[in-house]
Formats: structure tokens, C-alpha cells, sequence
């Protein structure tokens, strides 16, 4: 009997990863069903047959707890990423450290920053909690260029249709075309978090569970930190 | 089988208000271009609903207005020759002939295929799509189609028009064969008076819409004034005969009428079958004394018993040879130099005849 | 191709064939019926059939696949019904990926089809008709030859959208390989990682291969159909 | 302007293979159904592309395959009334008509749009769309529609197959002027062998794609085998006579032939006008000694010359009358009793003549 | 509506519009183009051109969107081309979603148009050459007038195409309120947070307004034209 992962899609490299050393190790078969968090929650909201989900913010795990669609004692923050400022490879913007003082204004010129939208897409809200607490949204909400996902955002930079774009870490350590001119201050933004809980079933599954522990172990973190993404506390614990 | 028409249809600004009945047989349709015929015809096919009145084939109630009766079209049973052939461009001319075999129940076909074929000269075409036929060709097949459906009436607008004079003669006897043989009355639509002649039972005059005249043919062809300018020339009376005997050796045959006795090219037909001719007016000339010496030899006595319209240069003039009618065109200055009285015997001399059935127009003595 | 696909993408392309074939073939009748009624029919709540046949275009694509989840999803009154009476599941399965991919598809397969319905001589169906023809066979024997250009059409349309659609098929019955995971899922995904556009260009490939064989396909047929009209 | 083909034009199963040259005038080419009329008419007008061969008119080479040349339709400049009348469904009457007007550089019209309006009969259709015309309305406007883009030469194929008799006799005249007065060469394809009669300059004879005879009109006509089966009874001959003066009194004109003098219907047109007469062999009736007290007073004196083929009751005898010649169709029963045979003296009894221009069939004394 | 709607969404349906039309617009000559083509040329690449036409339709729109990038934008060779020589710029501007969207319907466009010219008596045509009308003439007095229900078909279909489209449109010139977000874009954003379906239904119902619209307007277009053609 195979188990069914949902999970948010920027995960689908290290997870897959993760997947095919559970499945040499325990002989159960994982699949998994990358798309955007909030289709995921609805699906399984419609009683999609998910057996974990992993989102990729916190919003979408609390709206399926508030409907008491997940297994609330098996909820853990299992991922964090960074949120980095990146440029194209050629360019010349130099920034040292991002802090209140960057002028992001000046640095834009009159091109556009690259980022995911800001109301739904979780790199774009991490991304304008942080231009706010910098200081910089007044100046920079009219220059925004958002995008239905990072990596359109991420796509804008690497063309060179925007100077400077706000990312992941995870997603921009991979690109060639950009390099990353700056990483967001942790206290910047809310922390990322990409939380994973099973899903409520009836009956309960043991290789579900198992799963979720064996993500949160050193061979998963392994696979999870050559994609970028930081493991949190809770796993490898 | 009688065909009861009585209906007003509003199609744009043009109003057809007809009413006629016919007793089976071949009902001609004629009138000019935009009388209302075709318009008439789809009435009558159930591919118009009049507004208002009955049409009645049999006793079969095919519209009733009033009772709100309109049998569809499909359930009609009435073959149609379009004016234009409407021939279905997906199908080969093979199936486009037997479509209407698929749907009738009964299996006493009207006609069968290969007799239709044969008839129609269209064997070599079987397996064409319509696209690739000349325009003769395509209304040939659109007649087979129609006969094939074994239908109840045959609705035939203008079907020989583009055919040529020896495809016509062929096809004219068959359609005199369904009309008497078979039974099958046939509503024609024509502008050829030659044709009204020889295959008309019944005559429906229409004039922008209306009947002006409608009943027996030999009534409606016989009258002075029906035929007016051009058509004149093609007017005639009919005759019914008797075929008397047989001069082989001249391939002729003796027509027996009340007028008189009359040759004709050979009919292979037996003696004593009646036989119906006509004659145009404008093919009998008038002699005052007995002619000789004449390469015609149909030569008809009788009485003068009206003269037309005397205004332009030719004349009408009605004969009464034993009791059938005839009617002769002369000059206006024969009838003064003659001179051509009512009353006066005279001998019709009938250079040519047209057969009401049987081979076309033969010339006879 | 074997090689050149993971077994996992192999699967998505054969899945994607299916569901676009299945969907295709079970949106025909539909078509031609809406395709028939908008064409033909007079009747209150046209305008009503009209836009709502053309909805899954001006909607996002993922709208409609909501609205197929709340529709048809398993704890949706219709899925439910369809579901407990029929046994016919649509959520979560690829059949899921079959309706939404045969809705998002409907509205071009519907007006090709239209179209060709009026642009038809009906003279010849009244031809057909004085020849004894009822009505249901002269739609079988006369109109449907003659709108097959358009329903080639409308099928290849509806074919190459199928095997373009993923917003609705992801929503609606999410991205699970081997069972709703289709080509353009697989490739959506692959876009949505670093690293990813090679793989994305490789199935971005083979979708065009087989869009290309398929209109290959269908100018073939259509100009056999073509020629048997005469046209 | 003459007219020269040469063409090999395979087309299916059916191949085309026709020469023939015209001087101006009118053209009829003559052939049953299926035998390439419309064919030879579309490669004239440039609508298909012949495989092989010259087409020439006056000067203007329209095909020459062996030099590459084909001038496409629009640049040949030819007025085509097809067969299926081929109307812009999306245009109104008025615009049907004038559609050619927009495109032909020069403005000396061939014919003005009342003119053709009136003529045809179609000024209160002017703001319908094709769809609401009757077949006859239909054809009606598409032989405007040709004549109104002043063509060079005008191709009409069986333009007045689905016209009524007394509409025929108003069009055919103007045609007949447009070949005369305006000196437009003309096509013309037709079944009818009267309007061929009436209106054919030159007649090419058409059969299973190959052109069989052409040639000048009267000889074409007046050959005793150019007719088959029932096409026979229209064969006649041609005669150019001079109007030499009129009857008021009784609404005729004389005309003098070399064979002697013919009664007509009033011409109004000047004494000297030279007019063109087509005397049917079975309008003529022959008499060994001089008739007297007949209605028909045209009577030409004459000598047998030839008697056709003597099986069946119908034989053609041709008659010399002072160097005119005349056909005169007997039974075979009146070749053996009056007896009739090469050399003798006869009377010709011309009981119906028809113009070749001029108002159709006039009877004649 | 004014009401009803935040100021930002009324720029979008504004703006939805706005690009909706001229995409329509814009695309028609082409469409046309490429639609004769198909439908009367033979020439080699007839088969590439027409599954090129096809691919947005295969293709999920954020590939199209990606294409769209590295071929129009800023540094690609073609967008570098007509931003230097001819000032047309659609990075982030609104002519940007034109493109996008005008790209996304051409496949149902060129569609519904050529089935049009495939059902056109050509015959029609030939008559029109005999009366002395060049072919670009015939086109323009015969084939023209005759095709326009498939032209009204195909540019209503391409309008709900372009009010539908998001996916092509948002990769390809991201989410710029007033600029390049369309209605289709501000459903989808407000679907991508909890709680949002209310406001996204509202968009929905705006959408379906206008394009119930459009549709009965094109609908009593083509009952006129219909008429004119008398068919
Ligand atoms: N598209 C085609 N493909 C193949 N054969 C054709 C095609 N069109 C016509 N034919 C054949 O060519 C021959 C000549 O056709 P055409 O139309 O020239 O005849 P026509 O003399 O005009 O006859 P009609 O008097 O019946 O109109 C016919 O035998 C016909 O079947
Ligand atoms: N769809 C239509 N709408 C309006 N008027 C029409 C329509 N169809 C025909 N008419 C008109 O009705 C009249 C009768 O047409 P119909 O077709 O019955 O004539 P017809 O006698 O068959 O003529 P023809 O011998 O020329 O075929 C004509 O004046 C014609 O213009
Ligand atoms: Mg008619
Ligand atoms: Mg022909």
C-alpha cells in the first residue's frame, strides 16, 4: 500500500531524493504530488487521499488545522530557507549587507523588483514583511514586478527583464544567471518555514508517521541541505 | 390518387394564394419566372408551411390549417426534383440514388435501380460525387434519386431543362410510364409548352402567385386565349385517338380520331390502343378546296367554328373536324384573301404531330 | 523516447495521451449536441447554455478547477451522488483529469463544430427529408458527413488543449504520478524547481512531438474528408 | 474579334480535346449532356488550366502552353453566365450587377444598368439577396451581372434553360444586338437547336469531349446527318434575304430570297435591312403541282437535289430554290406515292418561319 | 459595480478589457494570415507553422510565458530588435499581456477562421475573377464577407481566451496592478489565500458578466451577418 505526499512543488528535487532512499529502506512506495500549497489544502480540504502534507508557509498548514484536517501532534516545522536578493550574473549592483540603510530605490533605477506576489505567493509575503521592516516598502511598492510563483520571479532577474529580484536561497543558489547580492537579515521577515503534518485518517498509518520521521532524519537533511533549504531544529532531533 | 391544393403562403413581399384540384395523373405547373411555382411545389413537398389552408393527396390530409395539421415533410412520401439538382456532395451518385430505398418500408419499389440507371444514362457514373458531374448529369441523377424513394407523388421542377432534346425524349416516355402505368400522379413545373402539351393532364396556370386558370389540359390547351405572345406559336389542340392499323412498309400507323383518319411514324403498339395527339396551331395549315399533290397526307375536313383576335398579323381560328377541336394559326391576310368565314368548311392540312405519349414530336406525311 | 524519459515521465506522457484521448472522445456527443442546440435551437436560456459553455475560457484555469472540486469533488454533493449511484469517481483519479481536461477543451470543441452546423446547406436536409428521411437520420446521413471538418476540428482543438491543461487537472485532482500526474503537470513542476528547465524542455519537446503527429493526423483526415465532400 | 482553341484538357476519367476557330459572332457549341461544354467554356474564361494547347482571342493570347503563357481569369476580360447562376450570396441584386463595374478600367459600358435592369425584368429585385429569388429570377441576374462588366467576350451557358418562353424572346434579341451592334464575340452553350438556329454565327459540335463539326452556322445547319433521333425534326435551313417592303394592312413584311418572295410578320425596321430566316424542315410541306386556295401563301418553287436516308417513315429531301437551299422533311410513304425523286420540280410549302434576329417564331401565311 | 469593486479590481477588469480587445484586434490580421494560409497554401513548413500556432494550446501557458520571455524580453534578440528600432517595449507594460494573450487565443482564432475559409464556395471566387476582380480584390469583396461568421467566432473566442489568461501573461510580464493585472490575475491571486473564495467568486461573477456580453453581442452580430449572407 503506497503512501501520497502532498507537497509544495519547490520541494520536488530533495524530496524526491528523500522518497527513493525511504522507499530502498523500508520497501514502501512514496508518491508525490507537487503543486502550489493552497491547491494542495484545498484538495485535501475535498478529501484528497494525501497521507502528509508539506507546505510551504504556515498559513496554509493552520487552515487545514483549523478544520481539524491534520493530525495536530505530528506537526513539525521541518524546513527553513533564506531570502536573498539577487541580481543578473553581469550585473554590477554591489550591496554590502542589507539592512535599513540599502536603498533599494536607487538600486532599482527605474527597473522593477522581482518577486512573488506579494498577498499569496509565501516568497513575496516573507519578501514585503521584510521590505516593510527595512523601512523600504513605501519606496519600492510601486516598482514591485509580482509574479504567480518564485520562480517566475527568479525567471525575471535571470533574463534580465528586472535589476534585482527577491528569492529564495534555494532557488537562487541553483541559477547561473544571477548571482545573489544579498541575504535578508533573519529578523528581517518571519522565519520560513516550511511545516509538514500528517493528514487525519481513519485508520491511522504507521508508514505515514514513519515517513514523516524518516524526512526528519539525517539522510533526508542531507538531500534537503544540497537543495538549499536549512533543517530546522525540530528534525534530526 | 387526386391532389387537393388550396393555400396562402406569405414569403417576403410575394403573396401565392392557389387553389386547384386535379384527379391524379401529370398536373403542369406553369407560369413565368417568379409566378410562384417552386414556391407552390415546396408547398405542396411540405417544405413550407402556408399560413393558411388544405392540401389533400388521396385521402391522406397533408396540411390542414385549420385543424392544424402539417404532415412533415419526411412523412410526406412525395419525391422531389429540385430546380437546382441538391444532390448530397458527400455521397457517390451510387448512393445518392438509393438514399431514399433506406427509408422506405414498403419493398414495392417504383422503379429499380438498373432500370433507372439504364434509363437515365448515368451507369458510368455510379461512383462519382456529384461535384465531378456536368450540370445535365447532376439533374439526371436528382431524377433517379427522386424515383428511387418510391414516392406516392413526384414533384418535378423544371427537370429537363438542361438536358438536351435526345436525353429528354428519352426520359419523357418514362415519365408518362409512371404517370399511367404506375399510377403515380406528378405535379411538373415547366416553361415548355411543348412539353405541358404532351405530358399534361391537368394544367395550373399561375400569374404573380395566382391560379388563373386551372383543369383539364385539353380545356386549358384548347383555349384561344391562353397563350399569349411567344407562347402562341406552341398552342394546340389535342386529340384522342385510336390506333386503326400498321402501314409497315412505310413505318407508319393509322391513327383513328373522329376527324378522321391519320399517319403517323410506326408505334409499337398493338391495334386498338388509344393513342393521344397533339396538334400545334401553328403546324395546320387551312385549304379552301381539297388539296393533291401534297407530301402531307393528313388532311382533315372540317368547319371554321371561331376566328381570334384579328389585331396583329396572325390569327387563330378554331375547326371543328367531327367533333374535335382544332385550332390553326393563319395571317391575318389569309383570312381576307381566302377568305376564312365562320361556318365555312375547310380542310385542315396537319403537317406535324406530337405524340401525347409514345416517341416525341414525329412528322407525319 | 524510453530512454530519454525517467519511467515517471514516461508514465506522464502515455497518461496525458489517454486523458486526452478519453476526453476528447467523451466531449464529442456533448459537443455536438450543445454545438447542435446553440446552432439550432431557439429557446429561452440560450444565451444562459452559451456562456456557460464559454466559461472555462474566460475563467483562470484554476478557478474552474475549484469549482470542479466543489463540484465533483468526493465530498461534493454531485461527486458524492455520481459516486454512491454510478460508482464513478472522479476525485483524485486520472478520469478526474479526463472531465477537467474535456471541460477546459469544451468550448473550442463546441464552437468548431457550431460553425461548421452553420455553415451547412439545409436545403439538403430538406432534400433528405422529401426523401422519406426522418429528421434523426437525416442529422446522421447528411449533416453529420458534412460538419466533419468541424468536428475534426473541434476534436484536434480539443485534443491539443487536453494536452496543454493543467491548471484545472492540478487543482481539481492534484499531481500524483502514475494516476493524475499529465504531461504538462510533470512539466509545470519541473518548472518550478531550480535546475528544472532542462527536463521541463525535454517534455516540452515531446509535447510538441506528439501535437505535431496529431495535426499531421488530422490534416490527413480532414483532407480525405475534404475530398470525399467534394468540396 | 475571333476566337481561336486549340486545347487537350484531361479532367478525371474525362478528357477534352477540342479545336475550333470562330470569326466574332455568336458561338453556340452544341452537345448532349456530359459531352465538355462547360469545360471547353471554363478554359475559355481562364477557370481551369488546359494541360496542352492555344487559346486565342482577336489578338490577345489568352494560353499557349507551349510558351507558358495563361493569362488568369481576371485579366481575360470574359463575362461568364454560368450554368448554376453563381450569385454573391452576400450581396444584394444591385450589387450582383454592378460588381464587375468596379474592377473594369475603362467606362465605356456595353450596356447601362437601367438598360439591363429592364431588359431582364428584375428592377423590383433590386434589394433582395439571391437567396429569395426564384431559379428564373436567379439566372436573370446573373446574365446582368456578366453583361454589366463590359466584357470582351461573353460566355452563357444554358442561360435560358430556366426561362420562360416570353422571356427568352425579349432576352434573345439583345443578345443578338450585343453581337451585332456592339461586336461582343459571344459562347453560347445550349441544348435548344431554335435558339441555335436563331442566334449561331458559328456551331461547334460537341461529342465525349471532341469537337466533331464546327463551322459556319448555315452549312453546320443545313447538313442532312447533323441531327440524330429526335433532334431531326429541328434541323432546317438558313436563308439571307432583304426586306423588300411591308403590308401594313395585314401587319407582314415581304421578304425577297433569291428562291422567291416570303411573307413575315411586320419588321420594323427599314426596306433593305437584310434578315436572316431559318425555314424548319418540318414547317415545309412539298407539293408536285402549284397548290392554290391554302392559308400558307409563302410557296417557293424549286428542284429535289438530294433525298436523305430512306429507313424509317421520315425522310429529309433538300430542295434547290434559285441557289437557296431548303430541307423539307416527308414520310417515305409520300417519296413512293406522288413519287419524289432527284431532279424533279417541286413547290415548297413554308408553313412556319423563324427569324434569326428579330422577334422569335413568326408564323407566315 | 463601482461599489462592489476595490478601485485596484475595477483597474483590472478595465484593464482586462483593454487588453482583451486589443489583443482581438491586433491578432485578427494576422490570424487571418495564417488562417489562409493553412487553409489554401501548399508550401514546405505548412505542417511546422501549423503546429507552431497550436503549441500555446499544448503547452502549459507558464512555458508559453517563458518563451514568451526569452524571446521578447528586454535582452532577447527579438525584443531587443523592436525596442530598438521600433520603441515597442512589453516588458511589465500592458502591451506585454497583449502579447501574451494575443498569443494564447491565436490557435482558437486561426481555428474558427480557417474552418470558414475551408467551407467557402470557391466557385464564388472564380465567378468574381471572371467579372475582372484581382484575387486580392476577390478576397476582400467575396471571401472576406463570406468568412465573417467565422471571423466574429474566432474573435469572440479570442476574447474570452484573452480574458481568461493569466498563466502566459503573469510569467511573461508579472503582476503590475494597473499595468499587467487583469481580472483572470486578480482571481487567481485572491484563490491563492485562505479565506479568499469570497472575492474571488466576486471577480468570477464579473467575468462571467462580461463575457455573457460579449457573447450575446457577437451573437446578434452574427445573427446580422447571417442575415446578409442569407443563408
Ligand atoms: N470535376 C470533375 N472531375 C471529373 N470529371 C468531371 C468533372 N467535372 C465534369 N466532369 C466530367 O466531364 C465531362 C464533361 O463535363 P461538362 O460539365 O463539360 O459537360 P457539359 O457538356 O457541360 O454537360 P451538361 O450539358 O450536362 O452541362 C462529363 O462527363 C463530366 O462527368
Ligand atoms: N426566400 C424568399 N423570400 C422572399 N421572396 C421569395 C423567396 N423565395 C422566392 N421569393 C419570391 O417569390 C416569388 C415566387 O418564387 P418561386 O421560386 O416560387 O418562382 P417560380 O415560379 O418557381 O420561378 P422560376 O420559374 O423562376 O423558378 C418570386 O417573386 C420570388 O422572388
Ligand atoms: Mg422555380
Ligand atoms: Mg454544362
Amino acid at each position: 500500500e503506497r503512501l501520497t505526499v502532498f507537497a509544495a512543488a519547490s520541494l520536488k528535487n530533495a524530496l524526491d531524493e528523500a522518497i527513493t532512499a525511504f522507499g530502498a529502506a523500508s520497501g514502501t512506495e512514496v508518491v508525490a504530488s507537487y503543486a502550489a500549497s493552497s491547491a494542495l489544502a484545498k484538495q485535501i480540504e475535498a478529501g484528497a487521499p494525501a497521507d502528509l502534507f508539506i507546505s510551504a508557509d504556515i498559513p496554509w498548514m493552520d487552515y487545514l488545522a483549523e478544520r481539524d484536517l491534520i493530525e495536530p501532534a505530528s506537526r513539525v516545522d521541518l524546513l527553513g530557507n533564506t531570502l536573498v536578493l539577487v541580481a543578473p550574473a553581469d550585473s554590477d549592483v554591489a550591496v554590502t549587507g542589507i539592512g535599513a540603510d540599502t536603498d533599494f530605490a536607487a538600486l532599482l533605477g527605474d527597473g522593477r523588483l522581482a518577486v512573488g506576489q506579494v498577498d499569496s505567493v509565501p516568497a513575496g509575503k516573507y519578501a514585503k514583511a521584510a521590505l516593510e521592516k527595512l523601512g523600504v516598502w513605501p519606496a519600492v511598492e510601486a516598482k514591485l514586478a509580482q509574479s504567480d510563483n518564485v520562480r517566475a520571479a527568479l525567471a525575471l532577474v535571470s533574463q534580465g527583464e528586472a535589476p534585482l529580484g527577491i528569492v529564495y536561497g534555494s532557488d537562487a543558489a541553483s541559477d547561473p544567471k544571477v548571482k545573489v547580492v544579498g541575504t535578508f537579515p533573519k529578523g528581517s521577515h518571519p522565519p520560513i518555514i516550511y511545516p509538514a503534518a500528517l493528514v487525519k485518517a481513519d485508520p491511522a498509518r504507521s508508514e505515514a508517521a514513519a515517513f514523516l520521521a524518516f524526512l526528519q532524519g539525517d539522510e533526508a537533511a542531507a538531500a534537503f541541505r544540497r537543495a538549499g533549504f536549512t533543517v530546522l531544529d525540530g528534525a534530526a532531533s | 390518387m387526386s391532389l387537393e391544393v388550396r393555400i396562402r403562403h406569405r414569403q417576403g413581399r410575394f403573396l401565392l394564394d392557389a387553389e386547384f384540384a386535379s384527379t391524379g395523373g401529370l398536373t403542369v405547373l406553369f407560369g413565368r419566372s417568379g409566378s410562384g411555382k417552386t414556391t407552390l411545389a415546396n408547398a405542396i413537398a411540405g417544405l413550407n408551411r402556408p399560413g393558411e389552408g388544405v392540401i389533400r393527396l388521396g385521402d391522406t390530409v397533408l396540411l390542414d390549417t385549420a385543424r392544424g395539421v402539417f404532415l412533415p415533410a419526411h412523412r410526406r412520401r412525395i419525391g422531389y426534383v429540385f430546380q437546382d439538382a441538391r444532390l448530397f456532395p458527400h455521397l457517390s451518385v451510387r448512393h445518392n440514388l438509393v438514399y431514399g430505398t433506406w427509408f422506405t418500408r414498403q419493398r414495392q419499389a417504383v422503379a429499380d435501380l438498373d432500370q433507372v440507371i439504364g434509363l437515365l444514362g448515368i451507369g458510368h457514373l455510379l461512383d462519382r460525387r456529384p461535384s465531378g458531374l456536368s450540370g445535365g448529369e447532376r439533374q439526371r441523377v436528382a431524377i433517379g434519386r427522386a424515383l428511387m424513394a418510391s414516392p406516392r407523388l413526384l414533384l418535378m421542377d423544371e427537370p429537363l431543362a438542361s438536358l438536351d432534346e435526345a436525353r429528354k425524349a428519352e426520359i419523357l416516355p418514362f415519365i408518362e410510364r409512371l404517370r399511367d402505368e404506375v399510377g403515380i400522379p406528378i405535379v411538373y413545373v415547366s416553361h415548355a409548352v411543348a412539353e405541358v402539351a404532351r405530358l399534361a393532364t391537368t394544367v395550373v396556370v399561375l400569374v404573380d402567385g395566382r391560379v388563373v386558370r386551372s383543369g383539364q389540359a385539353r380545356q386549358v390547351m384548347a383555349s384561344l386565349d391562353m397563350f399569349q405572345g411567344q407562347e402562341r406559336a406552341e398552342a394546340g389542340a389535342l386529340l384522342d385517338t385510336r390506333l386503326a392499323g400498321h402501314e409497315p412498309a412505310y413505318a407508319l400507323s393509322v391513327l383513328q380520331a373522329p376527324a378522321g383518319r391519320l399517319l403517323v411514324p410506326l408505334l409499337d403498339r398493338p391495334v386498338g390502343t388509344p393513342v393521344r395527339l397533339r396538334i400545334r396551331a401553328r403546324d395546320v395549315t387551312l385549304a379552301v378546296r381539297q388539296p393533291d399533290g401534297l407530301s402531307a397526307q393528313n388532311i382533315l375536313p372540317g368547319r371554321i367554328t371561331a376566328i381570334g383576335r384579328t389585331d396583329g398579323p396572325v390569327v387563330d381560328v378554331q375547326l371543328d373536324c367531327a367533333g374535335d377541336l382544332l385550332i390553326a394559326q393563319v395571317t391575318r391576310r389569309a383570312i381576307a384573301t381566302l377568305p376564312l368565314e365562320v361556318g365555312r368548311p375547310v380542310f385542315a392540312i396537319v403537317k406535324s404531330i406530337s405524340f401525347a405519349d409514345g416517341s416525341d414530336m414525329g412528322s407525319s406525311a | 523516447m524510453g530512454a530519454w524519459l525517467t519511467p515517471e515521465e514516461w508514465t506522464a506522457v502515455l497518461l496525458s495521451l489517454r486523458v486526452a484521448t478519453v476526453a476528447t472522445l467523451w466531449s464529442l456527443p456533448f459537443g455536438l449536441l450543445v454545438a447542435m442546440l446553440l446552432a439550432r435551437g431557439r429557446f429561452p436560456g440560450r444565451a444562459f447554455l452559451d456562456t456557460l459553455v464559454h466559461l472555462p475560457l474566460v475563467l483562470p484555469p484554476v478557478v474552474t478547477g475549484y469549482l470542479l472540486l466543489l463540484t465533483f469533488g468526493r465530498r461534493a454533493p454531485v461527486g458524492n451522488f455520481l459516486a454512491e449511484q454510478f460508482g464513478i469517481v472522479f476525485a483524485f483519479r486520472w478520469t478526474g483529469a479526463v472531465l477537467a481536461c474535456a471541460i477546459m477543451a469544451f468550448p473550442l470543441m463546441v464552437r468548431a463544430i457550431r460553425l461548421s452546423i452553420e455553415a451547412v446547406d439545409r436545403r439538403l436536409e430538406q432534400a433528405a427529408g422529401t426523401l422519406g428521411a426522418h429528421p434523426a437520420w437525416v442529422f446522421l446521413t447528411v449533416t453529420l458527413p458534412l460538419i466533419l471538418p468541424g468536428i475534426v476540428a473541434g476534436m484536434i482543438l480539443s485534443f491539443a488543449k487536453a494536452l496543454g491543461e493543467f491548471g484545472a487537472t492540478i487543482t481539481f485532482v492534484s499531481n500524483i504520478p502514475g494516476e493524475t500526474q499529465t504531461l504538462p503537470s510533470a512539466i509545470y513542476t519541473l518548472t518550478q524547481i531550480p535546475d528544472g528547465e532542462a527536463g521541463a524542455m525535454r517534455l516540452v519537446l515531446v509535447a510538441v512531438a506528439i501535437s505535431m503527429a496529431a495535426l499531421i493526423g488530422s490534416e490527413l483526415l480532414a483532407r480525405r474528408i475534404h475530398h470525399r465532400i467534394g468540396a
